[in-house]
C-alpha cells in the first residue's frame, strides 16, 4: 500500500517535470526554410548595442520577404519577395533571435539553443566579446556561419572559415587612428587640418573599460604605433583599464595623466563613462579643449548626439583637438543618399516610437550587412551548403547605405581572404559643435592585427 | 549499510520521502537522458546536472550547518580554470588527469582558507566568503599569463574513455550523472550519523556544541572543504561542457546563484537544492518569454519563497503531502482508487 | 487592582503555566515564589504583554490586558523590571533612565522631577550619571533597572529576580528600597527564588511549582508553611 | 609626493560618499540586525529621483537631493513593512536572500523605466570651480559633497546621541524586548530606522549621481564597498562608517594609481579579509551579538 503511494507520486512528479522541460518553446519543423538566428543584448547594461542591431537585421529579413530590399549587390541579385530565390524555388527565411541579458553565459546558452533546437544554419552574434571564443568553439566544428556586425575581436574571424566580422573590431579601428596620427603635414593641410597638429607629440595614452574589446584595442594601438616606425611611443602595459562598475574615474584619469601623454585614445562606448572621463581629463590637465593633448576616440565619440550631450555637460569638442573615425561616410554620394532617404523613414516608422529609437549609422550598417549576407546565400544557389554560401558571399560586393562596394578584406601580408568585411574608415572631426568629414579616409591601410592570436585561435 | 531499514518504510517518515524523492529525481534524469533527443534540452540537463554537483554538497554547508557562503562561484571557477589551463595551454593534460587536479587544488585552497574564514560567523562569514569570491574573480580576470584574462581559455576537451569520447551532450550527460550520483551519495553519507548531528548542533547553537566538547572547527572545515571539492569538480565539468571559459562566468552573481538554488529548493535537505536547480533551469526557459522582465520574476520569486515557503519547494511538497495524508477524505479516495485498481487486476 | 484568572501560558505545545489565579490589591507587595523554571517569569511577561496567553484573563484596574501591546501596558501604569538586570550597557545611566520615561518624555518637568526623585532614592546613580550602564557593578545595575522602571511612573511595579547573583549586603539595601517603595504607596509584584528575601519584603505570597499554584496566602502563613519548603525541595 | 597627496584627496572625497552609503546600511543593521542588499538599488534610485526632480523638473540640486532622501526613506519603510518585518527572527540567509531578491526587482524595474544609454547629469553647486594649492586641486563639487557628508553625519550623530528618538533607537539596538518594556513602540522605531537608512542611501545616490552622472548600474560598486565598510568600521557603528569609508576610498584610489587600474577592488577586499582575521568586530564595533 505504502509503496503504491510512492509510485503514483513518482509518476506525477516525473510527468510534471518532464512536461515542464520538454514543453519549452519550440519551433515547428518546416523542411524548406532558411533558418537564420541571432543572439543580441536586448536588456541589461549593454542593451543599447543590441536593440538597434536586432531591429535592423529583422527589418532586413522582412524586407527580403516582401521583396523590397534597399541595398544593391554587384553583380545584381534578385529581391523578389517570399524569401531567397534559389534555383526555381523561393525559400522563406525563418528568423529567431534571443536576448543574452548582457550575460556571457546566457549568450552561449542562446547560441546552443539556436544551433541545437532551432537548427539555425547561420547565427548573428553574440556580440559579448568574452562569449565569442565559446561560441566559436561550438559553431566552427558544425560549419555554422557566424556573423557579427559590432564585434570587436579578431577572434570572430582569424582562423575561422565561417566567422565573419563586419567592420568593427577593437584592433582595426586603432589602425585607422594610427594611420591618422602618422599623416604628413601636407596631407593634413590639404584637408583643412592644422598641419602642426601632431608636431612635437610623442607619448601616447590609452584609457578604456577592462574588457576584451579594449584589451584588443590597446594591442591594436601598439601595433599601429610600431607600424609607424618609432615616431610615437606606446606600450600595451600603459593602458589604463578601469573595471566594470567604476563610479569615480578620478584615480584612473590620474594614472593616465601621470604618464604625461601628448595624445590620448579613449576607447569607451558608454556615454556616462565617456563623459565622466572627459570631465575628469579636463580637470586633471589633460585638456583637449586647449590643445594640451589631442583626444582621439572611436565612432561613438564622433556621434552628433554625443557631441550634443557633451555640450550639455560643459564639454566643448569643437576645439580641433578631438578626432575620431566612422565607417559611415558623412559626405555620401547621391546614390547612397537616395538609399538612405528611402531606408530611414521605413526604419523610423517601425521602431521610432519603441525603445529601439530612430535610425543611426549603426543600424544602417547592420541592415547593409544582413541584406548582403542574404544576397550571398541567394547567390550560392544552395542554401543548405554553408561552404558554397561563404564562397558566394565573399565574391559579392554591395552598394550599401554606408557607402558603395563593401567587400571582404584581404590580408596584405598573405593575400588570404579573411572574414573581415571591408568598409572604409573616415576621419571625423568636430567644428562648431557639429561633426564633419575631413575628407581623409583609409581602406587598404587598415589590416589585421596578426599579433593578437597569430593565425589561429588559442588552443 | 542500507539506505532504509525495512521497519522505517512509511510515507510519514521524512527519510522515506527523501529516498523516494531521490530515486524519482535520478530516475527522472535517467529517463530524460534516454528519451530527450533535442540537443538543446540535453544541454540544459548537462548544465543542471553540473550545477547540482556543486549545489548538493554546498547545501550541507548552507542548510545543514547554517553557514552562508557567498563566494562559491569562485571555487567553481578555480576548478574550471585548473582544467582549462592544464588541458589547453602549455600542459595538454588529458581531461581525466586534470579532473583530480581540479578537485585537489580547490579542496586545498578551501582547506587553507578555512583557517581564517572560520574565525568568522554569521554575516561576517558571509561577507568574508564574498571577499574571497571577489578576489578569485579578480585573479581570473587579471592573471592574463595564466587564465587568459578577459580572453578566457578556449578549446577545453570533453573526456573520453578509450575510444569512447563523451563528445555529444547525450554522452557527456553520462559523465555528469555519474558524478552527480557520487556527489549525492557522498553528501548523504556525510550528512547521516555523527557528522549530520554535529552540523545540526552547530546550526542550532555553536557555542553550546563547543562547550559540550564537540570539535566544532574540524566539522566546519570538513564540510567547507567537501563543498569546495565538489565545486571544483562541478567547475571542471562546466569547463568541459562550455569548451571555453572566461571570468564572467564566475562573478559574484554566479555565487549568488548557488545560494538561490538552495533556498528555492529547500535548505537543510539534500534533495531540496537539487530540486531548486531543476526548477530554476526549467523556469528560466519559461521566463525568457517575459523578456526584459525576467529578472523581476526571479527576484520576486526569491522574495516570495523566503517569505512564505520556509522549506522551499521540497519543504512545500512535504507539507502538501503531510496534509494529504492527514486529511481523511483524500486518504479514502486514494485508498478506494488503489483498491479499485488492484481489483481490476 | 490586578486580577488574573485561569491563566494558561505555553511555548509552542509546551505549557509552562496552567490555570494560574492571582489577585493583587492596591498598595500591596506580592511575592511570586518558586524554583527556577516554575513559570514566574512567563507570568510577568504575560502581564506586560510580551507573551500572549493561551487562555485566561488578566485585568488591571478593571481593563483587560489581553492582546494589548507592551507599550500600551506601560502607559496603563505597569512597569516590568526584567530579570538579569537588562540595562542598556552602551548607554549612560542618565540615558537609561530617560529611556524608561519614554511614555511621557515630552513632559519635561515631570521627567526631571522623576529623575531627581530617583537620584534621591539611589544616590549612586547620580554619581554615575554619565557613565555607561555596562560599567556599573551588579548591585548598581539592579538599582538602575528599578529606577528605570520607576521612570514610567507606574502604579504597579513588577520586579523579576532582583537578588539574583547579588551579595548579601546589597540584598539588604535592596530590601530597604522595596520598603521605601511600598511606603510611597506603590503596588509591587516581586518574583523570587530567594524565599528569605521575598518574605522580608512582601505582604502576601503565591508559591508556584510546575506551572501551578501550590500555595497562596499571607507572608506570615507562608513562613510557617511546610508547603513552601516542599515546593522548593519537591520541584 | 604631490601625486600621492592628490590621490589622498580624491580617495577621501570618494570615501566620504561611500561612507554615507554605508551609514544607512550600518544604521539598519545596528538597530534591526538586517543587512539589506537592496540598499544598493536605493542608492541608484536615489540618484534617479534627484535627476528627475533637479534636472528634468529644473529645480535646484538641493531640492532633488532632499527629494531623493525623502522618497528613498519612504520606499525603505515600504520594504520594511512588506518584507523585512516578517524575517526578523529568521536566519540571516533568509534575510540576505530576500534583500537580494529585492535588489533584482528594483534594479530591473529601474532599467526598464530609464534604460541605460543616456547620460543623466545633475547640475550641482561647485561644479565650475576648484581650490588649488600648487599642483594639488580639490574640485568644488567634491568639496560640496564633503560638506554635505559632514552635515549628514553631524545630523545623524545628533539624532542618534542627542535626541530621545535616538535614545529609543539605541535602546532597541541593545535590547529589543527590554526596550518594549520601556513603552518604546517597536514598529515605530523600525519605521524610523528604515526611513533614515533609506534616506542616507538616497543622499549617497544623489551625490554620486551629481558627481559622476546617474546610471542604472551605479548602485553596485557602492554597495560592495559599503559592505566592506560596515565590516571594517564595525557592524552598526556610525562613527566606524565614516572612518572606514575614508580609509577604503583612499585605499581604492592608491591601488588604482600605484598598483594597477584593473585592480581597484583588490586591496579593499584584501584589507577586508585581513581585518576580519585580526579584529572581526571591526574598528569601532563591539563583538557581534547576533551571529
Amino acid at each position: 500500500m505504502a509503496s503504491s503511494f510512492g509510485v503514483i507520486r513518482a509518476g506525477l512528479l516525473g510527468a510534471a517535470l518532464c512536461a515542464g522541460l520538454v514543453a519549452g518553446p519550440q519551433l515547428a519543423k518546416a523542411e524548406d526554410t532558411f533558418k537564420f538566428g541571432g543572439v543580441f543584448t536586448l536588456s541589461g547594461p549593454a542593451s543599447f548595442l543590441g536593440l538597434f542591431e536586432e531591429a535592423a537585421v529583422r527589418l532586413a529579413v522582412e524586407q527580403f520577404m516582401k521583396g523590397d530590399c534597399i541595398v544593391e549587390a554587384v553583380p545584381p541579385q534578385p529581391c523578389e519577395g517570399g524569401g531567397l530565390k534559389i534555383g526555381d524555388k523561393v525559400i522563406p527565411i525563418e528568423w529567431t533571435a534571443y536576448d543574452d541579458v548582457s550575460e556571457d553565459k546566457k549568450s552561449i546558452d542562446a547560441v546552443i539553443r539556436l544551433v541545437e533546437q532551432d537548427e539555425a544554419r547561420a547565427i548573428w552574434g553574440p556580440r559579448m566579446n568574452s562569449a565569442l571564443l565559446s561560441a566559436a568553439s561550438i559553431l566552427d566544428p558544425q560549419g555554422i556561419i557566424s556573423i557579427c556586425a559590432i564585434c570587436s575581436s579578431p577572434a570572430m574571424t582569424v582562423g575561422r572559415k565561417y566567422g565573419h566580422d563586419i567592420t568593427d573590431t577593437g584592433v582595426i579601428e586603432k589602425h585607422g587612428m594610427g594611420e591618422f596620427i602618422h599623416e604628413t603635414p601636407e596631407r593634413l593641410a590639404e584637408h583643412g587640418i592644422d598641419p602642426a597638429l601632431f608636431d612635437g607629440r610623442k607619448k601616447l595614452g590609452f584609457i578604456g573599460r577592462n574588457e576584451l574589446y579594449t584589451v584588443h584595442g590597446s594591442i591594436g594601438w601598439q601595433e599601429a604605433v610600431e607600424k609607424g616606425g618609432g615616431r610615437y611611443e606606446y606600450q600595451h602595459d600603459w593602458a589604463v583599464l578601469y573595471p566594470f562598475g567604476t563610479t569615480d574615474f578620478a584615480p584612473h584619469v590620474a594614472k593616465l595623466a601621470e604618464q604625461d601623454p601628448d595624445i590620448v585614445l579613449m576607447d569607451a562606448y558608454i556615454f556616462p563613462d565617456m563623459l565622466a572621463i572627459m570631465n575628469e581629463m579636463k580637470k586633471q590637465g589633460l585638456n583637449y579643449e586647449t590643445g594640451e593633448i589631442i583626444l582621439l576616440g572611436n565612432d561613438v565619440l564622433m556621434l552628433q548626439i554625443f557631441v550634443d550631450v557633451a555640450k550639455d555637460q560643459g564639454i566643448n569638442m569643437s576645439s580641433g583637438y578631438v578626432w575620431g573615425w566612422q565607417e559611415h561616410n558623412p559626405a555620401q554620394d547621391e546614390a547612397t543618399l537616395a538609399r538612405v532617404e528611402k531606408y530611414v523613414p521605413i526604419y523610423n516608422a517601425k521602431y521610432g516610437d519603441t525603445e529601439v529609437g530612430n535610425s543611426s549609422p549603426f543600424d544602417r550598417g547592420a541592415y547593409d550587412a544582413a541584406i548582403w549576407f542574404l544576397y550571398g546565400v541567394q547567390a550560392s544557389g544552395d542554401h543548405t551548403d554553408n561552404d558554397k554560401i561563404v564562397e558566394a558571399w565573399r565574391n559579392l560586393k554591395i552598394n550599401g547605405l554606408r557607402g558603395p562596394t563593401n567587400e571582404f578584406f584581404t590580408r596584405p601580408d598573405t593575400g588570404e581572404k579573411t572574414g573581415q568585411l571591408f568598409a572604409t574608415e573616415y576621419i571625423i572631426g568636430v567644428a562648431d559643435e557639429k561633426v564633419f568629414y575631413t575628407g581623409i579616409s583609409y581602406r587598404d591601410e587598415l589590416f589585421y592585427g596578426p599579433y593578437v592570436y597569430g593565425d589561429k585561435l588559442p588552443k | 549499510m542500507t539506505l532504509l531499514p525495512a521497519h522505517r518504510i512509511s510515507l510519514r517518515d521524512r527519510r522515506t520521502r527523501a529516498v523516494i524523492g531521490w530515486l524519482v529525481l535520478l530516475a527522472f534524469l535517467g529517463i530524460l537522458w534516454a528519451v530527450v533527443d533535442n540537443n538543446y534540452h540535453l544541454r540544459l540537463l548537462v548544465g543542471a546536472g553540473t550545477a547540482m554537483i556543486a549545489v548538493i554538497p554546498f547545501g550541507l554547508l548552507m542548510g545543514h550547518m547554517g553557514y552562508l557562503a557567498m563566494g562559491q562561484g569562485g571555487f567553481v571557477g578555480v576548478g574550471a580554470y585548473v582544467v582549462g589551463v592544464l588541458t589547453v595551454q602549455q600542459f595538454e593534460f588529458d581531461f581525466w588527469a586534470a579532473l583530480p587536479c581540479a578537485i585537489i587544488i580547490t579542496s586545498a585552497l578551501a582547506y587553507l582558507l578555512s583557517y581564517p574564514l572560520f574565525r568568522l560567523r554569521g554575516y561576517h562569514f558571509a561577507i568574508g566568503t564574498l571577499a574571497v569570491g571577489q578576489l578569485l574573480y579578480i585573479m581570473f580576470d587579471s592573471w592574463e599569463w595564466f587564465t587568459g584574462g578577459p580572453h578566457g581559455t578556449a578549446g577545453i576537451p570533453r573526456p573520453a574513455l578509450g575510444d569512447y569520447a563523451f563528445v555529444t551532450n547525450q554522452r557527456f550527460l553520462i559523465v555528469v550523472l555519474f558524478f552527480l550520483v557520487i556527489a549525492a551519495f557522498a553528501s548523504w553519507w556525510l550528512a547521516r550519523g555523527h557528522v549530520g548531528r554535529a552540523l545540526s548542533a552547530i546550526r542550532q547553537d555553536e557555542d553550546l556544541a563547543a562547550a559540550r566538547g564537540l570539535d566544532v572547527f574540524r566539522y566546519k572545515q570538513l564540510v567547507f572543504v567537501f563543498a569546495a571539492g565538489f565545486a571544483g569538480l562541478s567547475g571542471a565539468l562546466y569547463a568541459s561542457m562550455q569548451i571555453a571559459i572566461d571570468p564572467s562566468s564566475f562573478t559574484i552573481w554566479s555565487s549568488f546563484q548557488y545560494v538561490i538554488y538552495v533556498i528555492i529548493g529547500g535548505s537543510g535537505t539534500l534533495l531540496g537544492p537539487a530540486i531548486g536547480v531543476v526548477f530554476l533551469v526549467v523556469l528560466d526557459q519559461f521566463i525568457q518569454d517575459f523578456g526584459k522582465w525576467n529578472q523581476i520574476v526571479l527576484g520576486g520569486l526569491i522574495v516570495v519563497t523566503v517569505l512564505f515557503f520556509r522549506g522551499g519547494l521540497w519543504g512545500g511538497a512535504n507539507l502538501l503531502w503531510h496534509f494529504a495524508l492527514e486529511s481523511v477524505g483524500i486518504r479514502q479516495i486514494v485508498a478506494q482508487a488503489l483498491g479499485a485498481a488492484t481489483r481490476g487486476k | 487592582m490586578l486580577e488574573i484568572d485561569d491563566l494558561t501560558l505555553a511555548y509552542g505545545v509546551n505549557r509552562v503555566v496552567r490555570g494560574f489565579n492571582l489577585s493583587v490589591d492596591q498598595g500591596e507587595v506580592c511575592a511570586l515564589l518558586g524554583p527556577n523554571g516554575a513559570g514566574k517569569t512567563s507570568i510577568l511577561r504575560a502581564i506586560s504583554g510580551l507573551m500572549r496567553p493561551l487562555a485566561g484573563q488578566i485585568n488591571f484596574e478593571g481593563k483587560s490586558l489581553i492582546r494589548r501591546a507592551p507599550d500600551r501596558i506601560v502607559l496603563d501604569g505597569i512597569a516590568h523590571v526584567p530579570e538579569g538586570r537588562r540595562i542598556f550597557p552602551e548607554m549612560s545611566v542618565l540615558d537609561n533612565l530617560l529611556v524608561g520615561a519614554s511614555v511621557h518624555i515630552r513632559e519635561r518637568t515631570k521627567t526631571r522631577e522623576l529623575i531627581e526623585r530617583n537620584y534621591a532614592m539611589f544616590p549612586i546613580l547620580k554619581e554615575r550619571a554619565r557613565q555607561a550602564g555596562g560599567t556599573l557593578s551588579g548591585g548598581e545595575q539592579q538599582q538602575l533597572t528599578i529606577a528605570r522602571g520607576l521612570m514610567a511612573q507606574p502604579r504597579l511595579l513588577m520586579v523579576d529576580e532582583p537578588t539574583l547573583g547579588l551579595a548579601p549586603a546589597i540584598i539588604n539595601t535592596l530590601a530597604d528600597t522595596f520598603r521605601a517603595l511600598k511606603s510611597l504607596g506603590l503596588t509591587i509584584i516581586v518574583a523570587e527564588q530567594n524565599a528569605e528575601f521575598a518574605l522580608r519584603v512582601a505582604d502576601n505570597g503565591t508559591v508556584i511549582s510546575g506551572g501551578e499554584v501550590s500555595f497562596s496566602g499571607t507572608v506570615d502563613a507562608l513562613r510557617d508553611s511546610e508547603r513552601l519548603r516542599r515546593a522548593y525541595l519537591g520541584a | 609626493m604631490t601625486a600621492f597627496a592628490q590621490q589622498l584627496i580624491y580617495g577621501a572625497s570618494y570615501g566620504m560618499n561611500l561612507a554615507v552609503a554605508a551609514a544607512g546600511l550600518a544604521l539598519i543593521f545596528g538597530v534591526y540586525r538586517v543587512i539589506n542588499l537592496a540598499h544598493g538599488q536605493l542608492i541608484m534610485l536615489g540618484g534617479f529621483v534627484a535627476y528627475v526632480v533637479a534636472t528634468q523638473l529644473g529645480t535646484h540640486f538641493f531640492v532633488g537631493f532632499f527629494a531623493a532622501m525623502i522618497v528613498m526613506g519612504l520606499l525603505s519603510i515600504v520594504l520594511e513593512n512588506a518584507v523585512f518585518r516578517f524575517l526578523q527572527r529568521r536566519p540571516l540567509t533568509d534575510q540576505l536572500l530576500a534583500s537580494l531578491g529585492l535588489y533584482m526587482v528594483l534594479g530591473t524595474t529601474a532599467l526598464r523605466i530609464w534604460g541605460d544609454f543616456e547620460a543623466r547629469p545633475i547640475a550641482m553647486p561647485g561644479e565650475d570651480w576648484a581650490l588649488t594649492a600648487g599642483e594639488i586641486r580639490i574640485d568644488g563639487a567634491r568639496l560640496v559633497t564633503i560638506a554635505i557628508t559632514l552635515v549628514l553625519f553631524a545630523s545623524l550623530y545628533f539624532v542618534v546621541y542627542r535626541t530621545h528618538l535616538g535614545r529609543t533607537m539605541r535602546a532597541t539596538a541593545q535590547g529589543e524586548e527590554t526596550a518594549a518594556l520601556m513603552g518604546i513602540k517597536k514598529r515605530r522605531v523600525a519605521a524610523i530606522v528604515f526611513f533614515l537608512g533609506g534616506a542616507l542611501g538616497g543622499a549617497a545616490g544623489a551625490m554620486l549621481g551629481a558627481l559622476f552622472n546617474v546610471r542604472p548600474d551605479m548602485g553596485f560598486q557602492p554597495l560592495l564597498m559599503a559592505l566592506v565598510i560596515i565590516i571594517f568600521g564595525g557592524m552598526g557603528s556610525i562613527a566606524g562608517s565614516i572612518v572606514a569609508g575614508l580609509i577604503l576610498g583612499i585605499l581604492y584610489n592608491l591601488t588604482v594609481f600605484y598598483v594597477g587600474s584593473k585592480l581597484g577592488d583588490l586591496v579593499p577586499f584584501l584589507v577586508l579579509l585581513a581585518i576580519l582575521m585580526i579584529r572581526p568586530q571591526g574598528l569601532f564595533g563591539l563583538p557581534d551579538r547576533n551571529a
